[in-house]
């Protein structure tokens, strides 16, 4: 390797903390809006039937345009497709922070419902974990229409 | 193809932790170091492709500052903005288009700026996944590991085999960031373990790094060198979002597969192709690759790995170079795997040296879960 | 603003961050360093490219002309030309924050004050290096003006011992 | 080489705040336009290239999650990003994509969706493009005052105030010659549904009117930042002659890059150019693309220009580097109207960049605004005259990757 300059490291002095706020669209807002009466909305595709969660207005697999019309209300329950058991948590500037309690994330799909959803489970101990058991939407207390009213999801 | 594309000239930087070097002097070493190796000077380049992302660079317009270290001054540049082997797919469409005739692709990214597993989060949709934070690429191959593995009964022991075969490898490859000549299955499954089942050795490394080739169409590569090594295929494809595709195979990597395999006449990938470096971010994912390559039937990647068929004297190496698990320069990395079965078909992989590789395959891949995949078909004379 | 204005219905949104400071580590070489060190013994050091002979003013250690490393370094005059200006818009109190404070509240510029902003050719240099530009009333400034560096009175070695420049006085 | 021609525009409406679509639907919405012009079923787009400057809107890699919205599934996806140029960068990845052979079918689609950010307009990418080189500064103390008279020229401008001065000093064009640049812009957007600063009969005397910046910039003199989104379809030559009407050929086309025309490079360090409106890029690039185009004298063969000018100096400035100008004439022949929609040279008769600024999707509408043109589909701001061949161009990073792009109404 040819002269290699020396280094200096960067930091910023000061916090520095770009926010962001994305416009969900009237699908996405609908769905949102309705999981303060504890429902959860799936768009099913009038051409080829696949039912998105959550739902959008346009099918990703044979393109059809998905109306307000064919928004169908999905149970909480579902099956666990697949899980891990979380020995480490990510911080907001990227440092692994090992955690004391682990936390286990799922694969669930919904019942009737052909899109996977990736949450937290809770009330769980990770070996009790088995791929196909049955798990539901656990709530809290007060929903007030926000994506933050599905707790996690415990099993059944 | 109506006009044949070699690659004519190479150069890849020491991949490793935390470069003690500038992002500019990084780059600038491998595009002089490419130019040097083609034998040809910053004049005779028509065009300049590069590849590393504005997240990951920590700049806005991460070719900005570079343009001037790469040698683009005054050239036809652009930057693609996902793993570097979708550069060199982009300078051979400007090569085959006949407006170009000799490209320079580089590819870089150090990970030491910004932590790529943090960047992963902010692939995910905005809107859903992300309010819910802990879905970074880590904890989604966990879950694309575990699914795959119930589902084909792998057990851990084998996935570990992939990690042992690789990192052995990488220790005869001084470029390689992660060398363990001595590692075992043991001394795999006891590394830290982050998200069950992926653990510290079996996922890639966060490395500094950078890869550099040159391309030439037919005329100019033959004037150039008499040992091209010519781009005989190439496919690449993206799969759906992570919450509407399949979790347990890699379809676009299938697809993709498929089209560059049609482009260069292959029918049967196992027999037909000497030597693969394919880009295992996970060692899950490599017996996904060889079942999505089709090397061998689904669910089937197992027993690759357990008969050593893949290892370096097995029948269908991969990954003599140590692949990913090696080193993972994030856009460096599908780069670095066109770069090394350009070296192996060249006979100039020194270390680990295949004999008498006649036709190689390269494959890159970006995103969560490895949602996006490219393949090149790469034979010598 | 008589703009065309579109009424549409607005959906409600969801919040992410981006911890950018805290995330990123950059690197730099040690070249802007030099620069500031030699700033204290008042010179300004430029970086000369064997190839094309240009003198870059900061230094950098590769030339893209002729694709090469740059070791050499020079030092230049501190008598320039102004190649351009640009003449800030007067400062107002509370109008605006930079880095969250009041540039007229801290006593840095006066109450209605334009700040002349000027890119400066130093003799020998073939690069401008931006600066301030004061002793002068912004309606008096041209193109190809000839300055000079106006030096911090204890040099530090820091970027700011070239204040500004001013008026060549001859 | 193939030909390749577009056969399908499309775009959403750009305005300051689209909170009515989440960015998945605001570029599905424009990829379906396009493919509905080009009277094109998704299935049958062989690739896509797809850009946008992801800083801006915080989301990295997002044609990953809104690949499923413009049909991307199963299919190859390209992402280009070059700064402003990205659109203009895209469009051309799609024309080498079709002119390779390796595909028929090609989409290009790019997009910014600048009200995501908490920060006003597009300061949270712009602040990030150097915010390495300013932290580099700090630490060897650079003076307050200094970042200020930095942040004071460059607070909505950046290194075009500096780049206007020196267009100014060697043209002689006035302020008042940008004034009546900015108002041209506004009421050519007025007819133009998809800007978003449609000012109808603006006067230089209401831009006048507007607060100073940054001498020469006046308030009314800044492109605002929208969000929006743009796409194109581009197909081989047996397959445009087929599918279209009037198919508009990409007959020239060049990206070169200069070097940063900023005052500063990585690590804070000088660059060697003491002209910022030099622009040799620009004119390497212009002359490429001319060359494979087949065009001896643009101010002849070209009918009209659709230039990225943010700053209504650089529409002056990048017209002469196009050569539809001599040097130092452009803003003459403002005054006599020639750029105007019935003049000799009708420069954004869209509105351009000056009326609507969502960085990704702004240089792919130059090339879509002249391919209207072409095909007669502008509507309320289709020239009248015949339209054979029209120059785009785009440019990005500091000013310093210029994109030209020429298309025509026959490939030879």
């Amino acid at each position: 390797m040819s002269s290699q300059s020396e280094i200096v490291l960067t930091r910023a002095p000061v916090p520095l903390v770009f926010g962001f706020r994305w416009s969900v669209g009237r699908m996405m807002e609908k769905f949102i809006k309705t999981l303060a009466d504890r429902k959860i909305l799936g768009a099913k595709c009038p051409e080829c039937g696949y039912v998105y969660v959550p739902p959008r207005w346009r099918c990703g697999k044979c393109y059809a345009r998905i109306a307000e019309e064919n928004l169908i209300e999905l149970s909480g329950k579902g099956t666990l497709l697949s899980y891990t058991t979380a020995y480490v948590e990510l911080d907001a500037v990227g440092n692994f922070k090992d955690l004391d309690k682990p936390k286990v994330i799922g694969a669930i799909k919904l019942e009737n419902a052909d899109s996977t959803l990736f949450m937290p489970l809770g009330e769980i101990k990770p070996e009790d974990l088995k791929e196909g058991m049955k798990v539901e939407v656990a709530w809290r207390e007060k929903t007030k229409g926000e994506l933050a009213d599905i707790k996690y999801f415990v099993p059944t | 193809m109506a006009r044949r594309v070699a690659i004519v000239g190479y150069a890849q930087s020491y991949h490793q932790h935390d470069m003690q070097m500038t992002r500019e002097d990084m780059v600038f070493e491998v595009a002089k170091g490419a130019l040097r190796n083609a034998g040809i000077s910053r004049e005779d380049v028509d065009t300049v492709i590069t590849a590393s992302t504005d997240f990951l660079d920590g700049r806005t317009i991460s070719n900005l500052y570079t343009s001037m270290a790469v040698g683009a001054y005054l050239k036809d540049e652009s930057k693609v903005e996902e793993d570097g082997a979708f550069a060199a797919y982009y300078a051979l469409m400007r090569i085959l288009s006949g407006v170009h005739d000799i490209a320079l692709v580089e590819a870089h990214t150090q990970g030491s700026v910004v932590n790529p597993h943090l960047v992963s989060n902010y692939t995910v949709d905005p809107l859903f996944e992300r309010q819910y934070g802990d879905l970074n690429d880590i904890s989604a191959a966990a879950l694309q590991a575990r699914m795959y593995m119930n589902k084909y009964d792998v057990s851990e022991e084998q996935v570990a085999t992939v990690s042992v075969k690789n990192l052995a490898n990488a220790a005869c490859n001084p470029h390689a960031h992660r060398r363990m000549p001595d590692v075992s299955i043991e001394v795999v499954l006891s590394s830290k373990l982050y998200y069950d089942p992926i653990r510290e050795l079996t996922m890639s490394p966060i490395s500094d790094g950078a890869c550099a080739l040159v391309l030439a169409c037919e005329e100019k590569a033959k004037e150039i060198t008499d040992n091209p090594v010519w781009i005989e295929g190439v496919g690449s494809c993206q799969d759906g979002y992570l919450r509407d595709r399949n979790l347990d195979k890699l379809d676009s990597l299938q697809i993709a597969a498929k089209d560059a395999y049609e482009m260069a006449g292959i029918t049967a990938p196992f027999a037909q192709i000497d030597v693969f470096e394919v880009s295992e971010k996970f060692a899950h994912e490599e017996l996904m690759i060889y079942e999505a390559l089709g090397l061998c039937r689904e669910g089937k990647g197992k027993t690759l790995i357990e008969k050593g068929m893949t290892e370096k004297d097995g029948e269908i190496p991969v990954n003599p170079s140590g692949g990913a698990l090696g080193a993972d320069p994030i856009c460096a990395t599908g780069l670095v795997r066109i770069m090394e079965t350009a070296k192996q078909i060249r006979g100039e992989a020194n270390g680990y040296q295949i004999p008498n590789v006649h036709r190689a395959l390269a494959h890159g891949q970006f995103g969560i879960c490895a949602q996006k995949n490219i393949v090149f078909i790469l034979g010598g004379e | 603003m008589p703009y065309i204005k579109e009424q549409r219905k607005e959906t409600i949104s969801v919040e992410g961050d981006w911890d950018v400071g805290g995330s990123t580590t950059w690197k730099h070489s040690t070249l802007l360093q030099e620069y500031a060190q030699g700033l204290k013994e008042k010179k300004i050091i430029g970086s000369l490219c064997p190839g094309c002979g240009k003198v870059i003013v900061p230094p950098r250690n590769i030339c893209g002309r002729c694709h090469r490393k740059m070791d050499e370094k020079v030092v230049v005059s501190d008598i320039g030309t102004v190649t351009c200006f640009v003449i800030s818009a007067p400062f107002a109190k509370g109008q605006a924050k930079v880095l969250g404070m009041d540039p007229v509240e801290i006593g840095l510029v006066e109450e209605g004050e334009r700040v002349i902003s000027v890119y400066v050719k130093f003799d020998g240099a073939d690069s401008n290096v931006d600066t301030e530009l004061i002793g002068v009333e912004p309606e008096k400034v041209y193109l190809g003006m000839r300055v000079k560096a106006v030096w911090a009175k204890e040099p530090q070695g820091r970027l700011s011992d070239l204040e500004a420049v001013e008026p060549l006085k001859d | 080489m193939r030909n390749v021609a577009i056969i399908g525009c499309g775009q959403t409406k750009h305005s300051g705040r689209r909170r009515d679509v989440n960015l998945a639907e605001m570029v599905g919405d424009a990829v379906w336009n396009a493919l509905e012009d080009a009277q094109v079923g998704p299935h049958e787009v062989d690739a896509f290239t797809v850009g946008n400057m992801q800083g801006f809107g915080g989301v990295a890699q997002p044609e990953q999650w809104l690949g499923d919205w413009i049909g991307a599934p199963g299919k190859p996806v390209l992402r280009i990003a070059t700064g402003g140029s990205t659109g203009g960068c895209v469009a051309q990845a799609a024309f080498y994509a079709v002119a390779s052979g390796l595909y028929d079918i090609a989409v290009a689609t790019a997009w910014e969706k600048h009200s995501d950010s908490k920060e006003p307009g597009a300061t949270t990418g712009l602040a990030h493009v150097s915010l390495g080189n300013t932290l580099n500064m700090i630490n060897f103390g650079v003076s307050f005052k200094h970042l200020l008279s930095m942040v004071a020229a460059g607070a909505a401008a950046g290194v075009a105030c500096y780049q206007a001065m020196y267009y100014m000093h060697r043209s002689g064009c006035r302020v008042e010659h940008l004034d009546m640049v900015a108002a041209k812009d506004r009421r050519n957007a007025a007819n133009n549904k998809y800007a978003h600063l449609q000012w109808p009969g603006c006067t230089p005397e209401d831009i006048a009117k507007t607060k100073w910046v940054a001498y020469p910039f006046r308030y009314g003199h800044i492109c605002p930042a929208s969000d929006g989104a743009s796409a194109m379809v581009l197909a081989c030559e047996e397959v445009a002659r087929k599918r279209c009407k009037k198919p508009v050929w990409i007959k020239g086309l060049a990206a070169y890059s200069d070097e940063e025309n900023q005052i500063m490079s990585e690590g804070a360090g000088g660059i060697g150019i003491l002209d910022a409106s030099q622009q040799i890029g620009a004119t390497m690039s212009a002359i490429k693309a001319y060359k494979m185009a087949g065009i001896k004298d643009p101010q002849k063969e070209i009918d009209l220009a659709e230039i990225y000018q943010p700053f209504p100096s650089q529409e002056l400035m990048f017209a002469e580097r196009l050569g539809l100008f001599d040097e130092g004439t452009a803003w003459k022949a403002l005054e006599k109207g020639e750029t105007d929609i019935n003049g000799k040279m009708p420069c954004d008769l869209s509105g351009g960049v000056n009326a609507t600024n969502a960085i990704g999707s702004s240089a792919l509408q130059r090339i879509l605004e002249c391919a209207l043109q072409i095909m007669g589909k502008a509507e309320e701001h289709q020239v009248p005259k015949e339209v054979h061949n029209a120059v785009a161009h785009g440019w990005g990073g500091a000013t310093n990757y210029i994109a030209v792009t020429v298309l025509g109404d026959s490939p030879y």
